[in-house]
Formats: C-alpha cells, structure tokens, sequence
C-alpha cells in the first residue's frame, strides 16, 4: 500500500497518534499521580502541573513517620515479597513437569498424544473459578488454604499449559535432521536431549520463563480466593488501597508502579516472543 | 568389513507403502549408489540402514548380523545428511568432534583432538575450525559434514545427496574429489542421488530405485546399455531417451514396427516374434540420431517437423515433432535450421530400443 | 582408532514406553486439575452451601431447573454476550488499522511496536483500577475534564448503568487491542511480497489489492484473533469485579461475576457452579469449533 | 512500444547511496527480440529487470520505451507482463481466476476473456487443473500458470525473473522448449533473467553477460561462446567450465613468438605477434581453452605434446570427463563416452592454437594475439 501521497502520510500520523495516546495516556496519567501530594490528587479539575513529591512511595514501603499518624509497618512490601516466592515456585515447577512432556509430545508418536495436548489447552480456555471454587473446598479440608504451597500448585493452571505447548513449538521448530545425526553418531536420546535440543532453543526456555513469571505475577482471582492474609499477592495488596469510607489513590498509584515496572523491564526482554507466547506457538511472529 | 543385506525390508507410513518388498546386497567396500526421483523412497532407505527410521517388517543384516531392531546408536554407521544436518550452536571443532565425544565410545580428549585436526588438514576445513556453521559457505558446511563422518572410520559410510544444494562448478570439483578420496575411506558407501551424472561417475553398482521398487542393480554400463524397462532407460541420460507409441507387425513374415504408417526392419529375435501385434515403443538416445535435410536411403528413419533448436555450447539439441511427438536430437552447433523445417531422423539399427508399453519390460536394447 | 562398539548389551528403555514415561510428572498435574473439574460438575447436582459444608444431597436436575427459569441468568447471559461480542469486533476492527499503519518501516516504528505490549503486560485488575481513576464521574476525572473542553457536559461512566457496560469494553479493548494488533502484523508480514507486486505489474489498484489478497490471505489471523479474545471476553472477571462488582443494578453482571456472587457471597455453591457449568459448555464449543476452523484456514 | 533502451542506468542498494546494484548499464533492446541477461547471483541482473519493470526505482540514468521515457511511470501503466522466480500466484484464487485476473481489471466482457483464458490454457497444457488451487500444484504446473497469466494479456514486452530456477531437469527441459516455442509464435520483445548458462543459450538471439554489477558483453550466443570478450565470459559459458593455464608469450630472435607454460613450449604463435600487443611480452597472461577442445592421445605425437598424470575419468553416458593433471593444474577434458585409460601411463595432451584463447591475468581483459585470431573456427 504505497503512501507516498503526503496526504495518506498525514493521516497516518493522526491516526498513530490517537491511538498511542489512547494505549499510553492511563499509564503515564497514573505514573503523574503516584508522584502528587495528597490534595493534588484529588484535586478537582484535574491538575497536569504539579510539583512532584515521593511521599507516597515512602508511605507504602517504609511507612510514615511524621505528622502524627502512627507508623504501622506498610504490608506492600511483604504482599510484593509473596508473589516474588509464589511467581518464581510456579515458574520452577511448571518447568520440571512442563519440559519433558513437551519434548516428548514435539517428537515422540504415541496413543492420546493429541488427547493430552488438547485437554492442556483447553484449561487455557475454560472460566478459573470452575477450577478455583472445587479447589477452594478441597484446600479447606487439606488445610491448604493460605499456603505457598497450596498456591503454587493452583497457579499451575496458568503457567503449566503455557509452557507445554510453547515449548513444544520451539521442539518442532528443530530440524529432525540435526536430532537424527547425532542419534547417529553414537548418542542415545538422553544424550540428544540435552546436549542438542535443549541447548538450541535456550532462548525459548528463557522466553517462556519471563512470561510464565509475568503470568503468575499477574494474576489476581486465584490469590483472592485460595489465598488469605500470609499469601496475599501484590494484585489484592493494590485493590486494599480502595476502601470503602476513603480511597488512597496516590498510594495505590505508587504500589501500581512499583508492582507494573519490573514487570515492563521483563516483558521488553522478551518482546519478540510475547506474541508467540500469547497464541501458545501458533503464531511463530 | 561391512556388506549390508536387505531381506523382504517393507516400510510404511500409515497405510502408504513407501518401500515394498525390498531385497538387495551391498558388499563389501563397494561404492553402493541408489539412484531415484523425488519421493522414491531412497532417503528412507537409507536411513533404515542408519536406524533413524523404523523398518514396518523384514531384515537387515550387517556382516550377517541382523540391526534392523538395534538403535542408531548401536550400529556402527555414519551418515552424511542431505541438509548437512550440523549442529548450529557448536564450533566447526565440536561438530567434528561430538561423535567421538560419546560417552559410550570412551575416547581420550588428546586422541580427539589428533583425530579432528588431521581430518579438518585433508578436508582442507582447518582454517575456520572456531566458526560456527552459520558462517560457512555451502560448500564448506558440506566438507564439516563430510569430516564429522570420516572422523569415526565407521564400517558404513551413507551418503544422502551430499551434493544437491551446491552451485554447478562446486559440484563436478566435490564429486572428483569424492571420487578421489575414496580409497581412504576404505568402508562400504551406499549412496543416494537423484542426479544420474552423479550415479554414473561414483557407482560402482547402481540401483534404480522407483516408488519403493529396486527396477534394476548393475554396473553403470550395464545400466546404460541393458535397461530391464523403460522407467531405467529414461532415467539415465540428458537430454533423456526419447518414446514413440507402435505396435509389432509382420510385413513379408519379417517383423517390423509400426507407427502410423510407418514401417520400421526389426531384428530377428524369437521375444520379438512372440510378442507380435502387442503395443510397444521404440525408444532412441538423443546422440544416436542423425538429422537429415533430404530423405535418407536408410530403413532406420522417419520424416519430422523442426520444432525448435537450442544452441548449448559445443552441442546443439534439435527438438522435431514426430507425429504427436517431440523428439530430441543433438545435432552439430553451427547446423542451423528454420521453423518447421521438414527433416528426417535417421539412426544405426543396432542403438534402436523396445519397450513393452503395458509393463514396460524391454523388449530389443543395444546391440544385441 | 577403530570405533569399539561397547559389548555390554545394556537394556536402554524399549522406544515405546519412552513417550509415557516423559510425560509423566505433567500428566499428575492434569489429574490434579481434572479432580477440582470432576467435583465441581458433582457439585452441580447438590445442594451444597458453604455454611453447612455437612449435609449434601443429591439434587439431580432442580439447579439447573432453577437457574434457568431465574431472570438474573438471562440478564448475565445477555450480558456476557453483549460484552464479548462487541469486545471482539471492536478489537479485530482497531486490530487491523494499527497493523496497517505500523506495517510499513518508519523511522520510530520499532519503539512504538515495543510499546504495544505496555497494555497486555500489566496485570488487568490494576489496568481496570487505573481507569477508574480515569473515568471518575464529576469533573475529577481526567476523561470528563477533557470532554468537558470540547464542551460536553461529564458522563457519570462507571456509575451510570447506561454507561457501565460500554466503559468496560473500553477497558478490556485498552488492554487486549495490542493483542490483535501483533498478530495481524506477524500476519502482514508473512504475506510473500510478490503477489503484490504480480498485481501492481497487472494493473491493480490498492483497494483491488486490499479486498482480494491482504483480507482472505489474513483470515487465519482473524479466526486467531476471534478464538482468544471471544473466550477471554467470555469468561472476563477481574476488571469487572476491580470496578462496578457487577453493578449498578446488575447491568455489569455477567455469568462468571453472577457464579462469584452466588458461590462466595450467598454459599450457595451448588447454584454457582452451575453457572460455572454452563460458561465453562459455552468456552467449550466456541474453542473446539473456533481451533478447528483455526486448523482448517491454515492449510488453505 | 517494443524497443526497451537503457541508457547509462545505475542503481543503488540502501536507497540510492549504498554500493552499485547496477553500475551505468547502457543496452538497447530490438523489437521483437529475446534478450537474456546472464551471470551468477548478485550480479544486478534481477535488479536491472525490475527497474524495467518499475518494481524498483531508477537511481541514475533513463529508460525508454521505444522513445517515450518511462523513468517514474508505475508498473501498472507500463503494458508489460512479468513471469516471477517463485511464481507469484494469488494463494486465495483457483488458476482460472489468476489467470483472468489482468483481464478482469482491464473490465474485459467475460465472454472475451473466458474465450482467451480458454486460448492460453492450451498453448501452456494446464486445461485439466483451471479450477485447482496453488497450493495444490506442482511446480512446474505453478510455473505454467504463471506464464499463462503473463500471456492472456497480449502486452507489448514480457518479463522473466529466472522463472524456471526451482523445476526438476525433465521440467526445466519441456519449460524451455515452450517458452522458446512462445517467443517464436508470439513474436514479441521477451527479457529473460538466469544465472543457467545452458538456457541463455538455448533461448537468447542475444546474451547480456553481467558480473558485478557491470555489462561484461552483449552478442549472440555464438559469440558470447566463441568470442569472448574477457576471462570471466569465457569462465562462466560452457559446461563444463574452460580450462585457464598461467602462460607468457616468449619471443624468438627471428621474430616468431611461441606460448610457453610452466617452461614447456605449449604452442607456436601463426605469423607474427600483434604489433597492438607488444606490452603483452613477458606479462602475466592467461590461456584458455575449452574441455571439448584439447586433443589428448596414449602416446606422444607432436613434439609440443605435453604429458598429464589421470586424477579421474567419469563416462557419463554420452561423454567422458578425464580430469588430469599438468604441473600444478587440472585439465578438464571431453572425451567420447567408452574411452579406456591405461591405469598407470600419461597421458599426452595438445592444445590447438586456434583454440586458445588469452586474458591478461589482471584484467582479464582478451587479448588478441595474432592477426587470425578473430573468431576461431567452431
């Protein structure tokens, strides 16, 4: 489609902008607002010029100490502390059991083969709570409730079927050729398994790591319900700024940037494989 | 020491019978090559030898030994790739060097690196031994690949199209040079090309193989000069022997083929009596035809329209239609002929062929 | 230095029980899920409730009797229909423009493409939170401000039944049209060049172009895009339940939010997990059929 | 229009300030005629078909057709047909549709275009597959498509971008005779891009040899064969490749001058040197001379003959190919398909004066020698 006529350029321009602006503006509107005082932030029309102030990153992490109020250790820090745990224990389990199912189902042929893979997608699409509320009953009963443990297994929903079949699509992307050589030349297939395939697609190991972390990170309606007060994750920790007689919306901007930067860091890491990572292999992107 | 014997070996993909019924010797330290299309089933047979690929039902021994159940591991073959198949994220060092890495073989890392060295001096490799493949041209991938096999001295050496992806002139130097190295290699090759210059200059037997079917093993002139039928005769030669449709007659109680009403002496030969009046063709090499402009005083010809001519360096190929039928012949570069000039073909009776057209068998080849 | 082929016959796993052994460990996991799975269809036909966990019995068919001749079920199910639906159109539509826009190299294209994935990566509770902030009712809100600048008068958005719906989709569109935008472009950029060109030498014009190649050769894209968004849209809950909880007055309520409610906030766990039941039927079909017509399109 | 000229075309990579892609590339296209432009990847001979075309933008210089210049006109208003190396079919429309496709936007009736698409389906034998779709095809029958399409429109030059470069041998050998068949029948302007020099020679009245960006030679293909203008024409034509040996032209007091290699006395020059190419004496030189002409024999005849260690012979049915070493080069040499060699012995070589051909070494520019040495005999 050329666009060399100025005026198809002109609307280009127009159209990109509106649509940056739309995709940009709330991130940078709340990353403005976690640096106003207290009345700018409800200041009513909005204010664009302000003078910038940390305060409220201060109060959400080491907690106030002046002007009277008492100082309650802030729990932002340890809700952040528990996804980092609950995040990287699922990332590290989902591994262990994800890896060799997924090599096993890139090159082995065997009964149910597609029955297993499809069965793993197709938790990808069904609604969380019919897993949660079942879940939440057995937890009860197993004392589960609240637990690292009990959590970390609950978010293999997320991550397990992610990994599998990602990793099963960078597998398949490895010549059979280059697996069937060093067969040949005198490896068994555990020796081809981690002397050739894995080393070759380390990039896609890496890549399924940060999303699968970033996933679990982000999650929220899993920790709501089969978490409680020990476990609460970074998502509930934000919503608690949202209380009913009086809303801290400056420190609920604060804790949003604090929980959405590392995250952003990670992801631009990644970023050509985000879309191969979001349609489970089925866009090579 | 190594001959490889294949007994009733069947393969199948699903319900597609790739390979049927195959039985074939390769002896000892013979340059073995198989020469078929696309999709005849040669690179499956080969690595069912390597052990990579599963064989449906049948035997295959090695020195009498059957390996058909063994894992490719297990079978003291090496194998040349058509894609070359090298290791992306290993040096040209470890890709030579990763057979003789396996655990199972035991090697000492000093007797390794002799090893590798010597094979990266002949293949004249050793210059870039720290690159990786990525950075190699065609024709130097082709060498590592060719070193990561020499380096283990196997008792088999397979060889799928190695020269297939290279450029025209890199091709005649590695098939020379293949040809050269051979004695070195000292092991049985079994070969596989789908090009039958390639068959004809290496080989010291050829198989033709076609849909899964061996259609002839022989020496390259046995080949050449006694194809069994005409799917062997037209795979051999460029441009490839040429067809026309006829039945076997009797004129004067002499047999003679007929093409429209065109007669054409046939030898006597009792197969030729006892198959008169069956539709058959007569096949002719491309350089056994001679172009006439005026009507030769020979029984061996038949008139033809110029079609169009090709100037191809020291040769030309005249294509003239006979009846339906296009026909090619070479002819001298400088003899120039207009459109649809009327010509006639003439050749000697003794490179005349014959072929059955129901199974293809042959009926008449040269010389005899 | 011959190749000693060791003697000693050692028994590697047959080839075939290789696969099973592989996939072991992921297969505990599955039956880990499919156990919550089993018990929540068994729950379906009790009565069971939260405060006395003691007593279930067996209720057959009378949930689903229920829930069906309930009016809040049809209300949700419109509801959820209504937001996935123009959820998906208006994410395919937006999709393809930004696609085509960013198709072409410019300078800047590749930082603004990296900026696209900002929306999908944060988490969507914090997303839904960070426009409620922006879609404040009086004047507070940065939206209404600026509307107001141009003269229309504020929209109470998120408090207004009216407008609850609509500010949804504006939020789940913010978050996933990046999404469809990605992929229509890995799909553009997949399209082979030289049909193009084929038809600018045989005199086609750009909207002869457009209709006849880039749009059937992007229908993969689309089936692709429609398969996730319309699943996720369907089973959306957490921006729902970060901002309108499903209110005011039921207008956001939608099947997974009426399951929440009924399960956690009434105990009635029998009655939500039909609801569940029945969401998880409709995801269901739509991902079978959806992927298969996904498998089809490709192979054209 | 028919007549394509180009005068002085240059073009550049990286938006006109990278390295020449094409370097003041000056060639006249007749009516009618079919011009192949020749030589190995890279050379800018794909670029210099687009830039015809349009496809690619003209840095420097100006093109015409017949005298209209057509610089800056889009593809679309330039009348000319195009044949594509990897087909270029639209994926989502059945042969007859891609075939009917240039018609349809020139809103042809479609009883006229069913009547034409009916036409070229038989001229190219794809009748049996117009409602298949491509991904169905082979690629010879992808190809034939292609060229169908390009045919239907009667334009006024057609345009080949190596068309036949992913088809088997057997294919490649009906494809040409087709299109050389075409070329005859239709009698239009045909530009033809290849880097197989066996189909420049089969099909061109005239071969554009390019190398490096530059024109090396423009002729017929008897000329491009037997009258090279330099090392690398003379390399790059004829199969298999020429033979080049590292020669000085020595001079003797009565004024004959004789070729000497490696020491040894390879040949007498005929009559007196070249008064032109006196510089040539004592430099560097290069001979060449093709495989099929270098007479070789089991025992030693002429006192000039020289004796070459066999490395290998193949007989490839019809013809052998004896590689054999002289001093520190190997010989290419033709010999009929069942010659024999005795293992051990040498085998005596002869290079005939009339057949050699001499480069300078640098430039590979062709000298001529002698006052005969215009255009040997074939």
């Amino acid at each position: 489609m050329t666009t060399s006529r100025p005026f198809k350029r002109i609307l280009k321009a127009l159209g990109l902008g509106a649509y940056f602006t739309f995709a940009l503006g709330p991130v940078i509107w709340i990353a403005m607002m976690s640096l106003k005082n207290p009345n700018d932030v409800i200041a009513s029309p909005p204010k664009f010029v302000f003078t910038p102030t940390l305060e409220n990153y201060k109060i959400i992490t080491v907690g106030r100490h002046a002007q009277g109020v008492e100082t309650v250790r802030p729990d932002y820090p340890r809700y952040f502390l528990n996804t980092l745990i609950i995040a990287s224990a699922t990332v590290v389990v989902s591994l262990l059991l994800g890896t060799f199912a997924a090599y096993s189902l890139a090159r082995f042929s065997f009964r149910f083969k597609e029955d297993i893979a499809f069965t793993f997608l197709s938790f990808r699409f069904a609604p969380e709570l019919m897993i949660i509320l079942p879940l939440y009953v057995v937890f009860q009963k197993t004392g589960l409730i609240d637990s690292y443990s009990g959590l970390t297994a609950a978010y293999q929903l997320i991550t397990l079927p992610f990994l599998i079949w990602v990793l099963r699509g960078f597998f398949e992307d490895i010549p059979r050729e280059i697996e069937q050589a060093a067969r040949v030349d005198g490896y068994t297939w555990w020796g081809v398994f981690h002397r050739i395939s894995l080393p070759l697609i380390k990039p896609g190991i890496a890549a399924v790591v940060i999303l699968s972390f970033i996933f679990a990170w982000n999650n929220f309606i899993f920790s709501m319900i089969l978490g409680g007060e020990r476990t609460q994750t970074i998502t509930l920790g934000i919503l608690g700024f949202i209380g009913y007689e009086r809303v801290l919306w400056g420190q609920m901007a604060a804790a949003t940037m604090i929980c959405v930067i590392p995250e952003l860091i990670l992801a631009f890491l990644v970023q050509n494989y985000i879309i191969r990572g979001l349609t489970f292999g089925a866009i090579k992107g | 020491m190594a001959n490889i014997v294949f007994q009733n070996v069947r393969k199948c993909y699903g319900d597609y019978e790739a390979i049927h019924d195959l039985s074939l010797e390769i002896r000892d330290r013979e340059f073995f090559v198989i020469l078929g299309e696309s999709g005849a089933g040669k690179t499956t047979t080969l690595k069912m030898i390597a052990g990579v690929e599963p064989v449906t039902s049948g035997a295959i021994l090695l020195n009498s030994r059957p390996i058909q159940n063994l894992t490719p591991e297990e079978r003291d073959c090496a194998m040349v790739f058509e894609t070359y198949a090298l290791y992306p994220h290993l040096s040209v060092y470890e890709n030579i060097a990763f057979p003789l890495r396996a655990p199972r073989r035991r090697i000492p890392d000093d007797q390794i690196n002799q090893t590798v060295l010597q094979v990266a001096r002949v293949l004249g490799i050793d210059p870039f031994l720290d690159r990786r493949p990525a950075a190699l041209s065609g024709g130097q991938r082709q060498r590592v690949a060719l070193g990561r096999a020499l380096v283990r001295q196997p008792a088999v050496f397979l060889m799928d199209e190695p020269l297939s992806h290279l450029d025209a002139r890199l091709r005649n130097e590695m098939r020379t040079e293949i040809k050269a190295m051979r004695e070195s290699f000292g092991t049985t090759i079994v070969y596989v090309t789908h090009d039958y210059s390639e068959a004809l200059a290496l080989g010291d037997r050829i198989a033709i193989l076609h849909r899964g079917r061996i259609e002839q093993v022989g020496t390259a002139s046995q080949i050449f000069r006694r194809p069994m039928n005409r799917m062997v005769a037209e795979s051999l030669g460029d441009p490839p022997m040429n067809f026309l449709k006829g039945t076997i007659a009797l004129a004067q109680n002499q047999s003679v083929f007929a093409t429209g009403n065109w007669r054409i002496p046939l030898p006597e030969n009792p197969r030729l009596r006892e198959s008169v009046g069956k539709e058959v063709c007569l096949g002719l090499r491309p350089q056994h035809i001679r172009l006439e402009r005026n009507h030769p005083d020979t029984p061996f010809s038949l008139p033809s329209k110029l079609f169009v001519q090709e100037l191809l360096g020291d040769h030309a190929i005249a294509s003239v239609a006979v009846g339906d039928r296009l026909f090619m012949a070479l002819c001298q570069a400088d003899q120039a002929y207009s459109l649809d000039e009327p010509l006639y073909l003439a050749w000697a009776p003794e490179h005349m062929y014959l072929f059955l057209e129901d199974t293809g068998e042959t009926l008449l080849a040269e010389g005899n | 230095m011959t190749d000693q082929v060791s003697r000693a016959k050692h028994p590697n796993p047959p080839q075939r029980s290789l696969p099973y052994l592989l996939t072991f460990p992921a297969m505990i996991a599955l039956i880990g899920i499919l156990y919550p799975f089993v018990l929540g269809v068994y729950y379906t036909f009790t009565n069971y409730t939260l405060t006395e966990p003691g007593d279930i019995q067996w209720v057959g068919l009378a949930n689903y009797v229920e829930i069906f001749k309930a009016i809040d079920f049809w209300k949700a199910f419109g509801v959820t229909f209504v937001f996935a639906a123009s959820a998906v159109m208006i994410e395919l539509a937006l999709g393809l423009g930004v696609a085509l826009l960013l198709k072409d190299a410019f300078p800047g294209v590749r930082i603004l493409r990296s900026f696209l994935i900002i929306p999908m990566m944060i988490p969507p509770i914090v997303s839904a939170l960070m426009w409620k902030v922006i879609l404040l009712p009086t004047n507070q809100g940065v939206l209404n401000h600026i509307l107001g600048l141009v003269g229309i008068r504020p929209i109470a958005w998120l408090g207004d039944s009216a407008t609850a719906l609509v500010s949804l989709i504006l939020i789940d569109v913010w978050i996933y049209s990046p999404f469809a935008v990605l992929i229509f472009l890995a799909g553009l950029q997949s399209i082979p060049k030289e049909p193009y060109e084929a038809a600018q030498v045989d005199g086609a014009s750009d909207w002869f172009m457009f209709r006849k190649l880039t749009l059937p050769l992007l229908t993969p894209c689309i089936v692709l895009v429609t398969l996730f968004r319309l699943i996720d849209s369907l089973k959306v809950f957490d921006i729902i339940y970060a901002t309108t909880k499903g209110g005011p007055a039921g207008a956001t309520t939608t099947l997974h939010i009426q399951s929440y409610f009924e399960a956690i906030r009434w105990f009635r766990m029998g009655r939500g997990m039909v609801y569940l039941f029945v969401l998880w039927f409709l995801c269901f079909i739509f991902s079978k059929a959806l992927s298969r017509l996904w498998t089809k399109v490709l192979i054209r | 229009m028919a007549e394509i000229i180009l005068d002085n075309l240059s073009k550049r990579y990286g938006k006109g300030h990278g390295p020449f892609a094409v370097k003041n590339l000056s060639l006249s296209i007749r009516d009618k005629e079919f011009m192949v432009f020749l030589g190995p990847s890279g050379c800018g001979k794909t670029s210099t078909l687009r830039m015809i075309a349009g496809l690619e933008e003209i840095n420097e210089g100006n093109l015409s057709f017949d005298d209209k210049q057509v610089n800056d006109l889009p593809p679309q208003a330039r009348d000319i047909a195009m044949a594509f190396e990897n087909y270029a079919l639209y994926p989502t429309l059945a042969v007859k549709n891609n075939i009917e496709f240039p018609l349809k936007i020139r809103r042809w009736p479609q009883s006229r275009i069913d009547e034409k698409v009916e036409w070229v389906a038989r001229a190219v034998q794809i009748t049996d597959i117009l409602h298949r779709r491509p991904f169905e095809l082979s690629g010879g029958q992808q190809q034939r498509v292609s060229l169908a399409r390009a045919i239907v429109r009667e334009p006024q030059a057609f345009l080949f971008d190596e068309p036949l470069s992913h088809l088997d041998m057997k294919q490649r050998q009906v494809m040409r005779t087709l299109i050389k068949r075409l070329h005859s029948q239709l009698q239009k302007t045909m530009v033809y891009v290849t880097h197989d020099q066996k189909e420049a020679m089969a099909l061109a009245d005239r071969i554009a040899v390019m190398h490096r960006a530059e024109l090396q030679q423009v002729g017929t293909p008897e000329e491009i064969l037997n009258d090279p203008a330099n090392a690398f024409v003379a390399g790059f034509i004829g199969e298999p490749a020429m033979n080049f040996l590292d020669v000085e032209v020595r001079m003797e007091a009565g004024g004959t001058a004789w070729i000497a290699y490696a020491g040894y006395r390879l040949a007498d020059l005929p009559g007196t040197l070249n008064p032109s190419c006196h510089q040539v004496l004592f430099a560097p030189l290069q001979a060449g001379i093709r495989p099929h002409r270098i007479e070789f024999s089991e025992t030693r005849r002429r006192a000039t003959d020289l004796a070459a260690e066999i490395v290998t012979y193949e007989s490839l049915g019809e013809r052998g190919v004896l590689t054999a070493r002289l001093q520190s080069q190997d010989l290419t040499i033709l010999t009929p398909p069942d010659q024999t060699f005795r293992k051990d012995g040498p085998v005596w070589v002869h290079f005939p004066m009339e057949h050699m051909y001499f480069f300078s070494k640098e430039t590979g520019k062709r000298f001529h020698l002698y006052s005969l040495d215009r255009r040997p005999t074939l």
